[in-house]
């Protein structure tokens, strides 16, 4: 597997990314088959805004880790990870996983086990404002552990 | 062995602060030590770590277990299990 | 399943789409989560393209059949499916899958099934045309029917 | 009981056609029986249909296996296993 070096491009950022510009970057790689998985604020219940605070300094570098395992795993030409902090409304995106491979399977599973991983690895915490004022952190899904788990552990 | 502390999620907002510099005793060898110090330092502290089973640690950076050493540890974050994705 | 009617939007056509636009669809139908597949035509061994020939009256009909069968098996907001005919040089779009659900598991388990049957049902056949004016028929994959009979038999 | 015909891909290419109206005599019962009658039709058609395991088939916009019976169907396509996605 290690015989590709993947392009990885990974961002932390309040702003609001393109996915079709992103998704595009990664088009243009040659692989064929690109991947991806974005993820949005659900509305409901009276949620008006999450709230994603994270660790400065380790969301960048746990983020690419993530990455490089994937790229350990599956042979990919190219991952990007983009993941939003700050207030986000009902609609915004938070996090973007692409992959681009020569490989359809290797590009699907790479960005299932991309966000499975993120979901439980990287530094973020969720607070869920809603329109009664009233304020909750998200609370680790044991799903989300079994997810992740399945993929058993690092390489590295 | 002065030690850069930093909170987040509801963990800072219990403690009543994202970092505070602290000096623990020598005895306290341990991440899980550690947390059981900080809880008697002031109410905040003590809502915060009440239960250490809810918290989650990282050492200069790094992930790591409650059981962790901290000799040696420049700063550590304490946290509760990440909800991001 | 059948508690959602999800929205399918299929098409078969010889023009460019856009991702971005195609997925921010998808993103808007506020499931929280979106996934994609994109098929690109790579380059090498001298190809210069790929023309697409299709059953003009038979494509989107199945292509309506193989996003329904996916809507049965999951929990799916809405599917889109895009697959392009005529000639196609190196680096252009060839097909994109688009899923949107409350799920994640669900986004992404559903745009792997659908790119796996849209590979052994659609009636599409891939030519390749090569610099020294050779054109060849692509073959079949046995790699391909595998992955399309790992989802077993349609449900309908 | 004329059909109309539509090939596909080589198919088509060694046939030298895209559609064409055929009547295939009565005994004809089988989509295969369909494509071991075509073979004899002209070198084209030969060419085409001398392995007929290689030959897919819908019967008005249905896919169908060779051993279906042709018997009303008004549009039957005949080509190679499909290769899209």
């Amino acid at each position: 597997m290690a015989a590709i070096d993947p392009v990885i491009d990974v961002r932390v950022q309040a702003d609001d990314f393109d996915v079709g510009v992103e998704l595009g970057r990664l088009e243009a790689l040659g692989g064929g088959a690109v991947g991806s998985f974005t993820g949005i604020v659900r509305g409901g219940d009276g949620l008006i805004a999450l709230v994603l605070e994270h660790h400065p300094v380790m969301t960048a570098k746990t983020l690419r880790q993530i990455a490089e395992e994937a790229a350990a795993r599956w042979p990919l030409l190219g991952v990007t990870l983009i993941h939003r902090h700050g207030r986000l409304e009902p609609g915004a995106r938070i996090v973007l996983v692409g992959t681009a491979s020569p490989h359809r399977a290797a590009a699907l599973e790479a960005t299932m086990f991309l966000i499975d991983w993120l979901k439980t690895r990287a530094p973020f915490w969720k607070q869920e404002c809603f329109a009664d004022g009233g304020k909750t952190w998200v609370e680790a899904r044991s799903a989300d552990n079994a997810a992740a788990e399945k993929w058993g552990a690092a390489h590295g | 062995m002065a030690i850069e502390m930093l909170y987040f999620a509801w963990v800072r907002e219990r403690v009543g602060m994202g970092a505070e510099r602290v000096d623990p005793p020598a005895d306290i060898a341990t991440v899980a030590d550690l947390i059981g110090w900080l809880a008697g330092q002031s109410g905040g502290h003590a809502a915060a770590f009440e239960d250490a089973g809810r918290i989650r640690a990282a050492i200069d950076d790094r992930f790591v277990g409650l059981d962790a050493a901290i000799g040696g540890a420049r700063e550590i974050a304490l946290f509760p299990p990440v909800t991001g994705g």
